[in-house]
């Protein structure tokens, strides 16, 4: 392990729709809301684009965990994509499991537009969160199997 | 790495009271709902909502050494209906605490900090108040030895009163209590 | 060869302050592909897309990154740029380097380092982008507002006289809205049914104008120029065809002790009504819930009495279907429940002041009706309890408002000047009586809206009480109404204890019940409080983020008469722009499908919202079938890209954010 | 279900009456209750108001003796007993950093879970059918004010007991009895609690007020779920009032037919067995 857990700084990659989470992180920003500079959000129409290939990508690429965010169920721009995504994710969670990711660097969370805060705090969280976690390394012995 | 913006060293007094606290006077918009309904703001010299205004502005002083803060009877109405949803009441716990640590207390709180002493004292040594013994020990503290003396003996007739106290049998574990807890002497 | 041009933005110091910008240019023109690497201070401005143009043109690029605030704020407007400069606009992208970066970190060392990858990613990206072109839609050039208040009416109205047809929908028997109920209104304290009922009247015989009452959207689909809207019509059980409007029915209706909504519960009406005089149209409904002839089958006076035969007791519920090219939502407002609070909100009540279990403890609307020549006091304010007048009145401002605890932050904007006027006509009605007011901050910002609150304190006298009030309990008959005064201090801490005869809450405004069910009909947001979200809220604060969709009025947020016409109007401008046109442009991120590669599952079809997925029969040169694939039908595709993510055998794709343009913004991460 | 018995130092001499009513309608009732062995003081208003965490540590050992002894739940009638050990178990629920703390300082583990502690009138409100089945002297006709005060209903969102504005589980029980629960203005005022000796003063002003708003509502007497409350408006009423304080377990014991010795109905300042009579 290359860093010691406390000068451990994560990488995580987030995957956020374009009206809900992407327009809540928006918002935390016109709030100014200060969060930790570990998160890199990637921008989508809708959670329910999101292909599990993207998180093994991100993790291949050295993401140390990897967050999927879009609207509350019910409140989805496309009515309907998150509720494809919140199955999709279901039964992918289990994969990840059987192929020895941690699933707890897999986070899934609902910010709409309106909630900056909830965007901010989350980050606060689960930047602490993935750094008690300590870096992940296990994806090339994974890929190698 | 955000380690600045958490502990900067110029903290605000209401900044460190809610860190220490976690209730965050900055939330007050000065409306006076505590204190419309406070039961003893005509005993105070600072209403709730000024104590909270002293503490926005950073007069730690005046707020420790406010009258106010023992006046406050804990009834918790102001923090029901706060409609920012300050805990008003348990701050006034945590104004009175550091008030007495750091030697400010408002001489009008003497008879109420007597009782406190007593009270804990009573708890201290017995595990238990009994009664007649706190009053006694209050009495003495406060110099207050002629109030309610035409009470005391129609209560010992009605069998409020009793002579001789219960005490706890494990006292050695209260003590410790309040040893450990560094508690009030 | 890719030739990527970078374009850094300082954004003033909203960017410079936390991002070392020179630096992030300079590190971008080292990303393999990228032949131009600039920053600016403010990159937006006329000679900043100067810059980005002139690079286009010089350096023949094919692709522009901006790293800069987020793409929802300008994306448009580099994008046109862009286009102006020859270059395809959906080869423009944006970093966001100002919402996602600069203000929401302080460490300029990692805020700078994550701008340099945020740029790495969209350069990635852009290097994949492909050019795109518009697809054109025709569009319906007809408009459905849904709400009659005055918002809607002005709406409508604008949309008719300019020359299109518009569909005109409201839940209630009668238009009129909130409006209607109103004694005098501020600042001019004119009558509000007589500037509102002329409008009212022009919105039902204007020929542009079809109006349905009694009505509700039940559902919305399509897009932007061409949504298909059902809209049912609810059971009057009177043919309004029929009807003269004549109101025999309603004088001998024997069920009079049903409380009026238009009189707040104030007065009484009966099962067959009509909301109030003035209504349009002038004809009556059936209260299903509470006519003896739909509870156990008896009475039929009505029917019997009717001269034309009007009522008819076997009307069902009926569906229309309309097409439109634009909506106006215009639902308004309500007041906030102090008596029971909103349990599916998780609002309480105020218990404090009772939970409304005292009579005289009425809210704003309530006293508009007392206050009303046409309320059910015939203009004289009595107290409910026993019809004496009060002499003294405690008017209550922010209940419910700016009240944290109970989950309604906001302020509703318009209590400080309806108070204003309550104070002023009840002391204007009530010569010997005192009018308290407590207030905690006086908002009065409009126009001539300050000289009118002075006017209230200075010329009529009210009492103007800086605090808020603890509680009201009762005391042999009176209120008594415990608050303080803030502006005095020291011992007694300015407590003030008020035996009222009438108390007046302000509560908070709010977005009508159902606003949500609505807003998921027609797939717009609405924020914590159920208030509709406008699409920004300074620049495009009419439109939502679905195109075609317009807000007027208190339901985006607390609104006065002036602001929600105001609205109103802007939003009818905005419906006739786009029907100005006889097609229309939408962004082309629509997916596409490999018929070659699809294998004909289906599961597309089942995961598409928008029913955009149509099969299509292949067959060989003898017209045999040799497969069923899926085609994608671009003018009803919005891109969500579900079908992409569903798709088992890879064979669709979404333009604009294809798996491998991700793939490689992925890898810009590295 | 074992229930452990917390009656708290305030029952055993000034308000003897509460206790004895306690118990006598707990056995006339068959609701069995078991003193908690060696219970101390919750420390009551003293122990929170000048350090925070003595006022958890107190009420603290109790229910870790409690659970210790097998009880599942705590009665206790004291409003401000019940109050403080509710309080400081949810803080240490809530705040995971101070079960430790605590549990150094009274030397043993606390319960992993909630332990479920019932005032007096959560102790009687299961049982309403009970006491209706068990009428023996209807108080039919006694108009009677619930008094609340602040402790039984006060912080809301940690008591989780009742609407702190608008209570209504003390009627419901009054109501039982056959007494008429009159609708008055100061059911959850405060009565000054812990100033009866510190600020006298204060005491008769505020008792004063809730009194007077009783009786100009009707009452015919008071009813009360806390010792401090009975305390100060027994003992602080201003000259001519005589409005009789009477215990809810008092009111309950009586119109199931306990004696009235047993329920300590002689034990008042201002007399009450005229008002009951």
């Amino acid at each position: 392990m290359a860093a010691t857990t406390a000068e451990f700084e994560p990488k995580i990659i987030a995957f956020v729709c374009n009206w809900c989470t992407y327009a809540g992180a928006d918002l935390a920003g016109t709030s100014r809301l200060k969060y930790p500079a570990n998160i890199r959000a990637i921008r989508l129409t809708c959670t329910g684009r999101i292909e599990p290939m993207f998180l093994l990508k991100a993790f291949q690429e050295g993401a140390d965990a990897v967050l999927v965010s879009g609207c509350h169920p019910g409140d989805c721009h496309y009515t309907s994509g998150n509720y494809h995504a919140r199955r999709r994710w279901t039964i992918f969670r289990k994969l990840l499991e059987f192929s020895g990711i941690d699933p707890r660097r897999v986070l899934f969370s609902w910010v709409s537009a309106a909630e900056g805060r909830k965007w901010s705090e989350l980050i606060d969280e689960i930047t602490a969160q993935v750094r008690e976690l300590g870096p992940f390394t296990s994806f090339e012995r994974i890929v190698k199997a | 790495m955000s380690a600045q913006r958490k502990d900067s060293p110029e903290k605000t007094f209401a900044e460190q009271m809610a860190a220490e606290t976690g209730i965050d006077v900055r939330k007050c918009y000065q409306c006076g709902k505590c204190t419309a309904g406070c039961p003893m703001v005509p005993e105070m010299d600072y209403t709730p909502s000024q104590i909270m205004r002293l503490v926005q502005i950073g007069d730690r002083e005046a707020a420790l050494r406010s009258a106010t803060i023992w006046y406050c009877a804990s009834c918790l109405t102001c923090s029901t209906r706060c409609p920012q949803e300050v805990k008003i009441a348990e701050f006034m716990d945590a104004l009175r605490e550091r008030s007495l640590k750091a030697k400010k207390v408002n001489p009008r709180a003497r008879k109420i900090i007597a009782f406190v002493k007593s009270f804990l004292g009573g708890i201290r040594r017995a595990g238990r108040v009994h009664e007649i013994s706190m009053v006694m020990e209050y009495k003495t503290r406060a110099r207050d030895l002629f109030s309610d003396v035409l009470l005391a003996p129609v209560m010992f007739v009605k069998g409020k009163l009793k002579l001789l106290g219960k005490p706890v049998k494990d006292r050695q574990a209260v003590a410790r209590i309040f040893e450990r807890t560094a508690g009030a002497k | 060869m890719a030739r990527i041009g970078v374009f850094v933005c300082w954004c003033g110091e909203n960017i410079g302050r936390t991002v070392d910008c020179p630096k992030v240019a300079a590190e971008a023109a080292e990303f393999p592909g990228v032949v131009h690497s600039v920053d600016y201070k403010y990159m937006c401005s006329d000679p900043g897309q100067g810059l980005v143009k002139e690079a286009i043109r010089e350096k023949k690029l094919t692709g522009v990154v901006v790293a800069a605030c987020s793409p929802r704020m300008h994306e448009s407007t580099f994008r046109r740029a862009c286009a102006e400069a020859g270059l395809n606009p959906f080869l423009c992208e944006m970093a966001n380097i100002r919402e996602h970066c600069s203000w929401v970190h302080e460490d300029r060392g990692e805020a700078t380092a994550k701008a340099v990858q945020l740029v790495r990613v969209m350069v990635e990206k852009v290097k994949r982008n492909e050019a795109l072109f518009p697809i054109k839609v025709p569009v319906t050039k007809r408009a459905l507002v849904i709400g009659g208040g005055i918002a809607g009416i002005q709406a409508a109205l604008d949309i008719a006289n300019g020359g299109k047809k518009v569909v005109l929908v409201e839940k209630e028997p009668s238009i009129g809205g909130h409006m209607a109920q109103l004694s005098e209104t501020f600042p001019t304290l004119d009558c509000s049914q007589c500037i509102l009922t002329p409008r009212m009247v022009e919105a039902a015989t204007h020929p542009n104008i079809t109006l349905h009452t009694y009505a509700e959207v039940e559902s919305v689909s399509g897009f932007i120029g061409n949504f298909d809207v059902k809209i049912r019509l609810k059971a009057r059980s009177v043919d309004i065809k029929k009807c003269t409007g004549c109101g025999l029915c309603a004088q001998k209706c024997p069920q009079k002790k049903i409380p009026s909504e238009f009189d707040e519960g104030l007065g009484m009406r009966t099962a067959i009504y009509t909301p109030f005089a003035q209504a349009v149209p002038n004809k009556p409904v059936i209260d299903r819930a509470h006519c003896t002839k739909f509870l156990n089958g008896k009475c039929g006076i009505c029917q019997k009495i009717c001269p034309v035969g009007a009522v008819d007791y076997t009307q069902e519920d009926t569906f229309i279907e309309e097409k439109v090219g634009a909506i106006v939502v215009a639902t308004g407002y309500r007041l906030y429940d102090f008596r029971n609070g909103e349990k599916d909100y998780g609002i309480e009540g105020y218990g404090e002041y009772g939970y409304g279990q005292y009579k005289d403890v009425i809210d704003g609307l309530q006293f508009e009706r007392l206050a009303s020549a046409s309320g059910p006091t015939g203009g004289e304010i009595l107290r409910p309890s026993d019809g004496k007048p009060p002499e003294k009145v405690v008017f209550i401002k922010c209940v419910g408002s700016r009240d944290c605890a109970k989950g309604l932050s906001y302020c509703s904007k318009i209590c400080c000047m309806y108070i204003a006027k309550h104070a002023m006509l009840y002391k204007h009605k009530v010569h010997h009586g005192t009018a308290y007011v407590f207030y905690m901050d006086i908002r009065a910002g409009g126009k001539s809206y300050d000289e009118f609150v002075r006017r209230a304190i200075e010329e009529d006298g009210a009492v103007y009480i800086r605090g808020r009030v603890s509680r009201i309990y009762k005391r042999g008959g009176k209120l008594v109404v415990v608050g303080a005064d803030t502006l005095l201090g020291g011992t007694g801490g300015g407590r003030v204890e008020i035996e009222a005869d009438l108390v007046v809450l302000a509560t908070a405004m709010r977005p009508q019940y159902g606003i949500e069910a609505l807003a998921q009909k027609l797939s717009i947001s609405y924020d914590e409080y159920g208030f509709l979200s406008e699409a920004h809220p300074k620049l495009r604060p009419v439109e939502t983020n679905t195109a075609g969709i317009f807000l007027a009025g208190a339901c985006q947020g607390a609104k006065d008469i002036p602001e929600a016409v105001g609205q109103a109007s802007g939003a009818a401008a905005k419906v006739l722009g786009l029907f100005s046109g006889d097609e229309l442009e939408r962004e082309p991120i629509v997916a596409h499908v490999n018929q070659s590669q699809c294998v004909g599952c289906f599961y597309c079809e089942q995961v598409c919202p928008y029913h955009a997925i149509e099969r299509e029969e292949k067959r060989d040169k003898a017209g045999n079938l040799i497969a069923r694939v899926a085609k994608v039908n671009a003018g009803l595709c919005q891109g969500c890209g579900a079908c992409v993510a569903t798709c088992r055998s890879n064979s669709i794709d979404l333009d604009g954010f294809s798996a491998e343009q991700v793939f490689s913004q992925i890898g810009g991460l590295k | 279900m074992a229930t452990g018995y917390y009656p708290g130092c305030s029952l055993e001499g000034t308000a003897a009456e509460f206790d004895m009513s306690i118990r006598a309608l707990a056995e006339a009732l068959q609701l069995p209750l078991t003193e908690i062995e060696d219970w101390n003081c919750c420390g009551a208003s003293a122990a929170h108001q000048t350090n925070h965490l003595l006022g958890l540590a107190l009420p603290a050992r109790t229910i870790a003796l409690a659970a210790a002894q097998g009880m599942e739940e705590i009665v206790a009638p004291c409003a401000a007993c019940s109050n403080r050990l509710i309080a400081a178990q949810a803080e240490w629920l809530d705040n995971s950093g101070l079960r430790g703390d605590i549990e150094h300082a009274i030397g043993m583990p606390l319960p992993a879970g909630r332990l479920p502690i019932r005032n007096c009138i959560e102790f009687l409100l299961p049982h309403i059918e009970k006491i209706t089945a068990a009428l023996r002297k209807p108080l039919t006709g006694k108009k009677v004010a619930c008094y609340y005060g602040c402790l039984l209903v006060r912080p809301p969102k940690v008591v989780a007991f009742d609407d702190p504005e608008n209570p209504v589980t003390m009627e419901k029980v009054a109501a039982a009895t056959g007494a008429e629960a009159v609708d008055w203005g100061f059911r959850t005022e405060c009565c000054g609690a812990a100033f009866a000796m510190s600020s006298t003063a204060s005491v008769v002003r505020l008792c004063g007020r809730i009194l007077d708003n009783a009786r100009s509502e009707g009452a015919h007497m008071v009813i009360v779920a806390c010792p401090l409350c009975h305390a100060n408006l027994d003992m602080r009423q201003p000259k001519g009032m005589a409005m009789p304080i009477v215990y809810l377990s008092q009111l309950v014991g009586l119109a199931v037919g306990v004696a009235p010795k047993a329920l300590g109905l002689g034990k008042h300042i201002t007399p009450v067995a005229p008002a009951l009579a």
